[in-house]
């Protein structure tokens, strides 16, 4: 299926709904006194979208827009991710004190668009459209992390944020070029038959996919593009860092999975990967993942801020999900698949109770959680408890799931030495998780900390969450099933 | 022998004792309260009169049958049965553990109807018989268990037994040491005992048989002939083993030193166990496995050595104490060494018929000496007492009567049992005339340190002072009665056991279906008469010493003491320091090592899970001193530059910014460049 | 010898990694900015050039194009933000502000 | 060597050339002016290569609009009342180092890669083409660049209007 | 309820949990009675099975099985045999006891119950589990409520110890995931049934790998996944290298916590290794656990016996003693005879009563004199003689004595030892000397000698408190006279596991 323009306007729904959703934002805001109607209006209108996603399943995949995006399962399923992404934020923005003193109708139309940016990310079956949606979603980035007024972190996290994005947007299409100028096309499809027919240079071709993984690396945070993430995690405001680390890491995880997988490598029998012989991505990718989780978790030990923390902890995380990639095979994909959700809810937790915790006391640090039990919030303890053993991989929760399937993969293709460093990565993630627990259950409050309330929005959202991390802990047939089907490219 | 008698009454004899315990050990103290000692006395001393009275049924019943039929079984239930280790809880009875069962019940019974005088005063009377009880019950299961383990649950029962009873004023710190003392040391004889069996069993295991029942290792003893197990003879290092037990259990050299200091209990338990029952255990064994043994050549010699050696050894040491009961104490242990002595050299019988005897007059004397004891309220040091034969007659004579028989005097229990082993010590094919002449030292020394001590006790002037003379009185029916059938018993249970020559041994004859016949290459009538008087005639000069030294006092003790400048008297004082020597290398060893243990762990392995925590931590501080000190220098240099114009834009961060991006590109051109060297 | 492809790469080449030069070096934000503009021209050399040798038709023009817009856009937010931080300097009282990693 | 080939020489040189000033000059003021310079080569670099509406947007939107900008926020950070404009750089050993390595490898990389080869070089203007193919068949990206521009837009409008708020 | 009898004693607790977990929070003996009523039917139910176990059937008993994620094969599969009943039994009981041993906690007690009913079901979880990732997750399951358990409730150090604990068997675990999955993607078709991959235990290579260092030390996929399981199981024992974690997690544990640690977790090494390292991987086992596992377990005894003498706290002594004594169980283990074998696991049955019996009358001393300091004490024999008695039997039968129920296991395990490696039989017989010695000497310490002025009044051990012990301490003797009331369970099953392994013995 290669639709036109007009043809693929029907197959454009959720987009459709979002822009929609984000100019009526505009709009209203112009008219609306109380801001929390554009709240809701953001809520519904990507529920409506993530309705209209689901009614696209089950249509014939295919190109859109002359080749310009794919519809296909994949795609699909990172729609869902990062509308689910912003859906949360939104809804966690709702009771976060910080967003109230902020301009919200400007705040939730960018944080809209950029999750309509990683629609883009996911889709994009083209070198021009990759950039241009990866630009999109950076931008609202940076506008995002920004956004809190006379805040200096905040402006200074911006800044940096957007001299990374911008030397490493520059190189991905610097190299981006190189790929075009080997192949004589921006179309995934026809890069890949270009690259497997003609003989293009091995190492030219692997200095390109070095720039362009520097280009996607920065969103996914992986090392040696990961500096910018503690500053910007702290910065930022709480749910904007929350979006960030899982939207944008999401998001980039598509769009590297696409170009990489479909566009450069052919998929054998037995969902194995070819990738373009003499071309040592993969090597590559391996060190980079090992470095990446060791170097996010030993960072995490000793940080104070528990933003920072959680920035940390989600580079190494970032290097868990590579572990999937590197191996090569559909089993390693379904399972990156799997944990981009399972990392989403656990991760998105976590941000949650600290949004809780810094509305009442306005402080991030691990001190303001000091017998966080004993203080009256006894339910948001337990359930930051949930997330932070989920995100170490103890079951029965989420996280040991997904870190099965992705310890599954890798010893299934035999790279042991790459699951004994995730052994030793997990124990030392151990250390610093429970030290947070520790300092929330073991630890007995001062007079001085003040109790932590909680508010009925607040601990609704915090109940789906921790209630989903135990329940996909325990019974993950459904969505295992789900992220499986969602492994369809469309390659033509 | 193959088809043996089942019975079904031999198992109340055991258990008569263990109910006694159970019920003063469980209810002892409301009792107490309630119905007074009385009733303890009577749940106490009733089941072992019981038992006594069963095990002279069994010994009848056993006279009625024929010699080779003598045997009684009573079979409860198989207690382990794994593979091919099958043991079964089963009393057995043959003429040698009838004897063994009539000792025990009988001198026990007596002691117990003695120790309701001896501890009236005490007040945790309930306990003392609860233990007494709890070991009349071991030592029964020791001598009626069917196989070696429940030998073995005997064995360990009787030595907690004696840990709890040493240790039974447990307030005071020297009696609990000794108890410990005396369940360690025991501990280590039962090491080398279990591995004993553990030996038999699997050699026997490899031929088809493994067991551990005594009938069924008699009847495969010989499959153990030529089998070896590190170059030594299967039968020779299991007997080794075993005896390790047994001088654990008897107090033989090396494993000794217990002994004494066990003396701190109540008298009537180191008269029960430490004299009469618990410490013949050894011998017991011995003679049990006496197949064994004499198919190891080797190990009787050692048997034969060690007890002589203890005999002597034992009998100087006794020459010079002054506590009245360190001096039957290590008699006793001389004794004993004179029972190894008859075991060494293949004469089970003589051994046990001394050992017999011995269970006489020993537990005579030590209960006379009991009496003295309490007499003179508690004290123990002879060098204070003399002059008691007018305050108390009974305890003097039957005193007197034991120490004759100890002493070996003709015709007394003593002199036939000794006199038997001694002779068999020259005569049979395992004994030797250096083996004789020793024992017959040992047995002029006897003489000399227990007449030494009736004459420092019992004549003289009394060397109390007056408060304790004011209250000297003999002591009460239920203490003197038992002396007395015991004085009669040490003359006339030799009488069952005469030599050769007056007759030949009914005793002999009696276990004869165990041990068979023992025809010692047989010198002269005459020979035996010649042996007979000399030892009389040393036994008579040591008397003889001591009656001049101790009764005339015309001979001063100095005159020996301070031979060699006192350094034998010294030696012998001090017990030739062994306790001293086992402190330093043993427990000061043990606890040495314990430190060391302890050590290692806390700071070596301790030290290396913590380090390799402390690593990681240190490595990420490296990584904290990257983020946190070379960037932030940069952060404050680049602050003053960023924006010139600015005090105000101090510690701005962009700076940092360079710093990352160096590393990015260092990655990226290092990856290209490792991509070029190793895959260009 | 004829000007070729290599030559117009070589240029991307030189401006790219002087544009990486002053990423690095820079203290100044504005001035990393232009070496950040300098790379994405280095870019657009390339693109304009393939598409000029290499591929028969205008699309690395086009890619050319679209990156002068977000190039342009990416600077508009890039100089809101530096002004934002100037105006917050204008503002706050610096030593109370604390900086981002204490 | 012709006319066109020396022009291009002369090009190359001013756009490396400002570049280069771009890079080491220590004066903002100096770097954001011969940023104009890069601009204008590159554009002229277009022009060669065929592309003229190319070369004409990159006049507009960079010299025209990007580079006012850069200078505007160089005026406003600096107050040019001052004397001494300094723009410091640290650490330009290290960094000429990696960058020189960098560039070698680079261009050794661009001579020995066969890049593809078109059939004909066309030297046509592309304008018309360029705007049939953005409302026919770059329509997607076309719109999708207006959102990027108009959050731009957005996100520039609220990061600067801060000090309002007071 | 009888055909899926297991899953009832393994979740009642839990839903005991969620109850304790509705109640209010300040009504404490509402929430005591509700976890002690959570529990007791585990215990009835267990006293059901003992009753209807066939003893003669060495396979497996009241399994259940239902597909859970039918896609990777995961079951849930539970069933006991001859390795597990006894353990379970062991489990049920202390459980139960220990709901009463925890009377004393006054400070979360909401908390602390459910907690401990989560733990329970863990326990349970561990042993009845059949299928390796349900397994898996029982085996962490148990992880938290420890971890909160020690550190909330605990001692001075209790922060360090928690961690220390978790840690290692984090670490451990985790080791045991990778084999997991090893053995998982081994098997044809891929399947976490432990009966199927004890079935297929030839497809596991044992030629040795072609790198470093295994190519050394000749070993093979089997050898490597037998170690990564035993050093994860090794942890939990804990064997040599990795015990430190145990004096102080036993030190720190509230009384209960100690109780449940060295009662049932402990023994949870020793059974991994029999349940899966031995059937699964026979070949390896024959060659890494003959002598290894024998020294190791040797080395344990003296090791832990020696350092337990040295000890000044009278709970990091029985720690020690714990210690010293799985030492047994793995030198049993390593004997592959029928004695050394059902020595090794009525060995860990005794030594979970015996040790419990210890820690609680540890605990009882502690919560009247609020010290464990060994020096500290002196003639409590005269003051709360009761007490004294029952410690009497604990420590006798700690030290082997003849006729409780330590002597059975203790010589039945040296028995077999000695067949198949004398000099460790010997070793480890010296090893009783040395407990007699270290244990005489706590008690000459603690109960006898002059009466300490100090704790002249201290009063005697309360109904609640013997309610704990007496049924261990009739269990104990019992087992002393009649050993086979638990082995006949054992015996059958493990003969089979001997007949697994015996061929691959060199």
């Amino acid at each position: 299926m290669d639709l036109g323009n007009l043809e693929s306007l029907k197959f454009f729904y959720p987009e459709a709904i979002l822009s929609g959703t984000i100019l009526l934002i505009i709009l209203l805001d112009l008219v609306l006194r109380s801001k929390k109607g554009l709240a809701l209006l953001a809520i519904a209108g990507s529920l409506l979208s993530l309705w209209a996603t689901f009614d696209l399943y089950g249509t014939t995949p295919g190109y859109l827009f002359h080749r310009m995006i794919i519809l296909d399962n994949f795609s699909l399923f990172f729609k869902v991710v990062s509308l689910l992404a912003a859906l949360l934020v939104v809804w966690m923005s709702l009771g976060c004190r910080e967003i109230r003193e902020i301009q919200q109708g400007e705040y939730y139309t960018i944080l809209l668009t950029s999750a309509l940016g990683m629609f883009f990310m996911a889709s994009s079956s083209n070198l021009l459209m990759a950039y241009l949606s990866l630009e999109l979603v950076s931008i609202t980035s940076y506008i995002l992390t920004g956004f809190l007024p006379h805040n200096r972190r905040s402006t200074e996290a911006a800044l940096k944020y957007l001299i990374y994005g911008g030397v490493a947007s520059g190189t991905m299409i610097y190299g981006m070029s190189w790929v075009f100028g080997m192949t004589g096309t921006l179309d995934y499809a026809g890069i890949s038959t270009a690259l497997f027919q003609g003989q293009p240079n091995r190492l030219s071709l692997f200095m390109a996919f070095v720039f362009i993984l520097a280009g996607f690396g920065y969103k996914i945070v992986f090392v040696p593009f990961h500096m910018w993430s503690p500053d910007v995690y702290q910065g930022a405001p709480t749910p904007v860092t929350a979006f960030l680390s899982v939207g944008s890491n999401a998001a980039g995880t598509a769009i590297l999975m696409r170009f990489f997988f479909p566009a450069v490598s052919r998929l054998a029998d037995g969902g194995d990967w070819l990738f373009i012989s003499g071309v040592e991505w993969p090597h590559f990718l391996l060190i980079v993942s090992m470095v990446t989780m060791t170097l996010g978790n030993l960072c995490a030990l000793n940080q104070q801020n528990l933003k920072r923390l959680l920035a940390y902890s989600g580079i190494a995380h970032a290097g868990y999900i590579l572990m999937g990639l590197v191996v090569l095979n559909n089993d390693g994909l379904k399972a990156v698949l799997f944990y981009v959700v399972v990392y989403l809810i656990m991760n998105l937790g976590a941000f949650l109770v600290v949004v809780m915790v810094a509305n009442e006391t306005g402080k991030e640090e691990i001190g303001a959680y000091r017998g966080l039990a004993w203080r009256g919030a006894a339910i948001p303890a337990v359930c930051m408890a949930i997330f932070l053993f989920s995100l170490t991989g103890l079951p029965p929760l989420a996280g040991f799931i997904g870190k099965f399937f992705l310890f599954a993969a890798v010893i299934k293709e035999g790279f042991y030495l790459l699951a004994v460093v995730a052994i030793i990565n997990t124990v030392i993630s151990l250390y610093y998780y429970a030290g947070i627990v520790k300092t929330m259950f073991l630890d007995f409050p001062e007079p001085t900390d003040q109790p932590v309330a909680m508010t009925a929005n607040n601990s609704l959202l915090l109940g789906v969450l921790s209630a989903l991390t135990v329940l996909f802990g325990l019974y993950w047939g459904p969505l295992v099933q789900y992220t499986n089907q969602s492994l369809r490219f469309f390659i033509k | 022998m193959e088809h043996p008698i089942q019975t079904d009454y031999l198992r109340w004899i055991v258990f008569l004792p263990l109910l006694g315990a159970v019920v003063n050990g469980l209810l002892g103290a409301q009792l107490q309260k309630r119905l007074g000692k009385r009733a303890i006395s009577l749940i106490a001393c009733a089941p072992v009169l019981g038992a006594f009275l069963i095990s002279v049924v069994a010994f009848w019943h056993l006279l009625a049958l024929e010699p080779e039929q003598r045997f009684l079984i009573d079979r409860l239930y198989p207690w382990l049965s794994l593979g091919s280790l099958k043991v079964d809880v089963a009393f057995w009875i043959d003429p040698l553990s009838a004897v063994m069962i009539l000792v025990v019940t009988g001198i026990g019974g007596l002691i117990h109807i003695y120790s309701i005088g001896y501890m009236h005063e005490d007040k945790s009377y309930w306990r003392f018989f609860a233990f007494l009880n709890l070991f009349t019950f071991a030592m029964l299961l020791l001598v009626l268990g069917d196989n070696l383990l429940l030998m073995f649950v005997g064995w360990e029962g009787v030595g907690l037994c004696s840990y709890a009873l040493i240790g039974f004023w447990y307030q005071d710190h020297v009696n609990t040491t000794a108890g410990n003392k005396a369940f360690i040391v025991n501990r280590v004889g039962d090491f080398g005992f279990v591995l004993g069996i553990f030996l038999i069993f699997w050699t026997l295991d490899q031929q088809g048989h493994g067991t551990v029942t005594f009938r069924e290792i008699e009847k495969f003893a010989l499959l153990l002939n030529g089998q070896e197990i590190w170059g030594i003879g299967v039968a020779t290092l299991a007997t080794l083993f075993l005896f390790i037990g047994a001088t654990g259990k008897s107090a033989q050299i090396p494993l000794h030193v217990w002994l004494p200091d066990a003396m701190q209990g109540p008298t009537p338990v180191s008269a029960l166990i430490h004299a009469a029952t618990m410490v013949t255990a050894g011998v017991y064994m011995i003679a049990r496995l006496h197949f064994l043994y004499s198919m190891a050549p080797f190990t009787l010699s050692v048997v034969a050595v060690i007890g002589v050696t203890t005999a002597l050894f034992a009998a100087t040491i006794a020459l010079t104490q002054n506590d009245i009961k360190r001096v039957l104490a290590y008699s006793t242990i001389s004794q004993l060494g004179y029972m190894f002595l008859g075991a060494g050299v293949a004469a089970y019988g003589a051994a046990i018929f001394h050992l017999m005897t011995h269970a006489f007059f020993k537990a005579c004397l030590f209960l006379g000496s009991g009496s003295v004891i309490h007499a003179m309220g508690g004290e123990q040091d002879m060098r204070k007492m003399g002059g008691l034969r007018h305050a108390m007659p009974y305890t003097f004579w039957t005193f007197t009567v034991s120490v004759l028989a100890i002493g070996g005097t003709p015709l007394t229990a003593g002199f036939f049992s000794k006199d038997e082993i001694l002779w068999k010590a020259f005569s049979s094919e395992h004994g030797s005339q250096a083996l004789w002449a020793l024992g017959v030292v040992g047995a002029g020394l006897t003489a000399f340190y227990m007449f030494r001590q009736l004459f420092l006790v019992f004549f003289g002037e009394c060397r109390a002072d007056h408060h304790v003379q004011e209250h000297l009185h003999e002591s009460p029916k239920v203490m003197t009665m038992p002396l007395v059938i015991l004085a009669i018993g040490s003359i006339a249970a030799g009488w069952i056991g005469l030599p050769e020559i007056f007759g030949g041994s009914q005793f002999a004859k009696w276990l004869e279906p165990v041990f068979g016949e023992h025809h010692e290459a047989h010198a002269s009538a005459t020979s035996e008469e010649l042996l007979m008087i000399c030892s009389v005639g040393v036994a008579a000069f040591g008397f003889f010493i001591a009656y001049f030294m101790y009764y005339r006092a015309s001979i001063s003790p100095e005159r020996f003491s301070s031979l060699a400048g006192g350094a034998f008297y010294r030696l012998f004082y001090n017990k030739y320091y062994v306790d001293e020597i086992y402190h330093a290398i043993f427990v000061r060893g043990a606890l040495l090592l314990a430190r060391i243990g302890a050590w290692i762990d806390q700071y070596i392995i301790d030290f290396i899970v913590d380090g390799s925590a402390k690593t990681t931590a240190f490595v990420s501080w490296l990584n904290g001193l990257f983020d946190n000190y070379v960037v932030d220098w940069m952060v404050n240099t680049v602050a003053n530059l960023t924006f010139w114009a600015g005090g105000k834009f101090r510690r701005v961060q962009t700076g940092n910014i360079n710093s990352y991006l160096y590393v990015i590109l260092g990655a990226v051109v290092l990856a290209i460049i490792v991509r070029l060297r190793y895959s260009g | 010898m004829a000007i070729g492809l290599t030559h117009y790469l070589v240029i991307g080449a030189i401006l790219f990694s002087l544009g990486l030069y002053s990423v690095l070096t820079r203290r100044n934000a504005i001035s990393i900015l232009m070496g950040v503009e300098l790379i994405l021209n280095s870019a657009n050399i390339n693109y304009v050039a393939f598409s000029h040798f290499s591929s028969a038709n205008v699309d690395g023009q086009i890619y050319a194009i679209f990156v002068i817009m977000l190039a342009a856009a990416e600077a508009a937010v890039g100089l809101a933000i530096v002004l934002a931080i100037f105006q917050i300097f204008h503002t706050i009282d610096v030593e109370a502000a604390e900086a981002l990693r204490e | 060597m012709d006319l066109s080939t020396a022009l291009f020489y002369l090009v190359a040189i001013i756009t490396v050339g400002s570049a280069v000033i771009v890079a080491f000059s220590r004066n903002i003021i100096y770097s954001a002016f011969s940023l104009m310079g890069t601009f204008a080569g590159v554009a002229g670099i277009y022009v060669f290569l065929g592309a003229d509406f190319v070369a004409a947007v990159q006049v507009l939107i960079y010299v025209g609009g990007i580079l006012v900008l850069i200078l505007f926020a160089v005026m406003l950070t600096h107050s040019i009342t001052d004397v001494q404009i300094t723009n410091r750089a640290v650490g330009r050993i290290p960094a000429l180092l990696v960058i020189g390595i960098f560039l070698a490898l680079l261009v050794q990389t661009i001579q020995e890669t066969s890049w593809t080869k078109a059939k004909e070089v066309l030297y046509a203007p592309t304008a018309a083409k360029i705007g049939n193919l953005f409302l026919e068949h770059y329509l997607l990206p076309f719109e999708l660049a207006s959102l990027v521009l108009l959050a731009a837009l957005i996100g520039a409008v609220v990061l600067s209007r801060k000090e309002l708020k007071e | 309820m009888t055909e899926n009898v297991l899953s009832w004693m393994t979740f009642f607790p839990m839903a005991g949990m969620i109850v304790v977990l509705l109640l209010p929070r300040d009504r404490y003996n509402w929430i005591r009675w509700a976890s002690a009523l959570a529990t007791l039917p585990p215990l009835i139910l267990a006293v059901w099975l003992y009753a209807n176990f066939d003893r003669a059937n060495p396979g497996l008993q009241f399994v259940e099985k239902y597909p859970w994620i039918p896609a990777y094969n995961i079951q849930y599969f539970v069933g006991i045999d001859g390795i597990s009943i006894s353990m379970v039994l062991l489990t049920a009981l202390l459980s139960f006891l220990c709901i009463f041993a925890s009377w004393g906690i006054d400070k979360g007690v909401k908390g602390y119950f459910a907690l401990f009913l989560l733990l329970d079901t863990g326990m349970m979880g561990v042993f009845v589990a059949l299928d390796f990732f349900l397994f898996y997750i029982f085996w962490e399951v148990m992880l938290l409520p420890m971890y909160f358990l020690i550190g909330i409730w605990g001692g001075p150090r209790r922060e360090y110890a928690a961690i220390k604990f978790f840690l290692y068997t984090l670490f451990g675990s985790v080791l045991m995931l990778i084999a997991i999955l090893a053995l998982y993607f081994t098997s044809e078709p891929y399947t976490f049934d432990m009966t199927e991959l004890i079935a297929q235990s030839s497809k596991y290579g044992t030629s040795a790998l072609a790198f470093w260092p295994f190519d050394r030390l000749g070993w093979g996929f089997q050898h490597v996944v037998w170690m990564a399981l035993f050093i994860g199981f090794a942890i939990k024992i804990p064997a040599f290298p990795f015990h430190t974690w145990l004096p102080d997690a036993h030190v720190e544990a509230p009384t209960a916590i100690s109780v449940i640690l060295a009662g049932v977790l402990l023994k949870m090494g020793t059974y991994g290794i029999l349940r899966i390292n031995y059937p699964m991987l026979p070949e390896a086992t024959a060659d890494l656990a003959y002598y290894f596992l024998g020294a190791l377990g040797t080395w344990n005894i003296i090791y832990g016996a020696f350092c337990a003498m040295a000890q000044k706290d009278l709970k990091k002594l029985v720690a020690y003693s714990s210690v010293s004594h799985m030492g047994y169980v793995m030198l049993g283990m390593a004997t592959f005879t029928t004695q050394g074998i059902n020595g090794a696991v009525l060995q860990m049955f005794n030594h979970g009563t015996i040790t419990g019996m210890l820690f609680l009358l540890v605990g009882v001393i502690y919560d009247r004199a609020h010290h464990r300091d060994i020096e500290g004490f002196g003639g409590l024999a005269a003051i709360m003689p009761v007490y004294t008695g029952v410690t009497a039997v604990a420590f006798f039968a700690s030290m082997g004595l003849p006729g409780l129920s330590g002597f059975i296991s203790e010589v039945l395990v040296l028995l077999g030892a000695w067949q198949k490696y004398a000099v460790l039989c010997i070793l480890g017989a010296s090893g009783v000397v040395l407990t007699a010695g270290y244990l005489l000497w706590t008690i000459q310490r603690v109960y006898l000698g002059p009466i300490n002025e100090k704790y002249k009044s201290l009063p005697e051990i309360n109904g609640r408190e013997l309610f704990t012990l007496v049924p261990l301490g009739i269990i104990v003797i019992i087992l002393g006279v009649y050993p086979h009331a638990v082995l006949d369970l054992l015996r059958s099953s493990l003969d089979q596991l001997n007949e697994i392994v015996i061929p691959h013995l060199s």
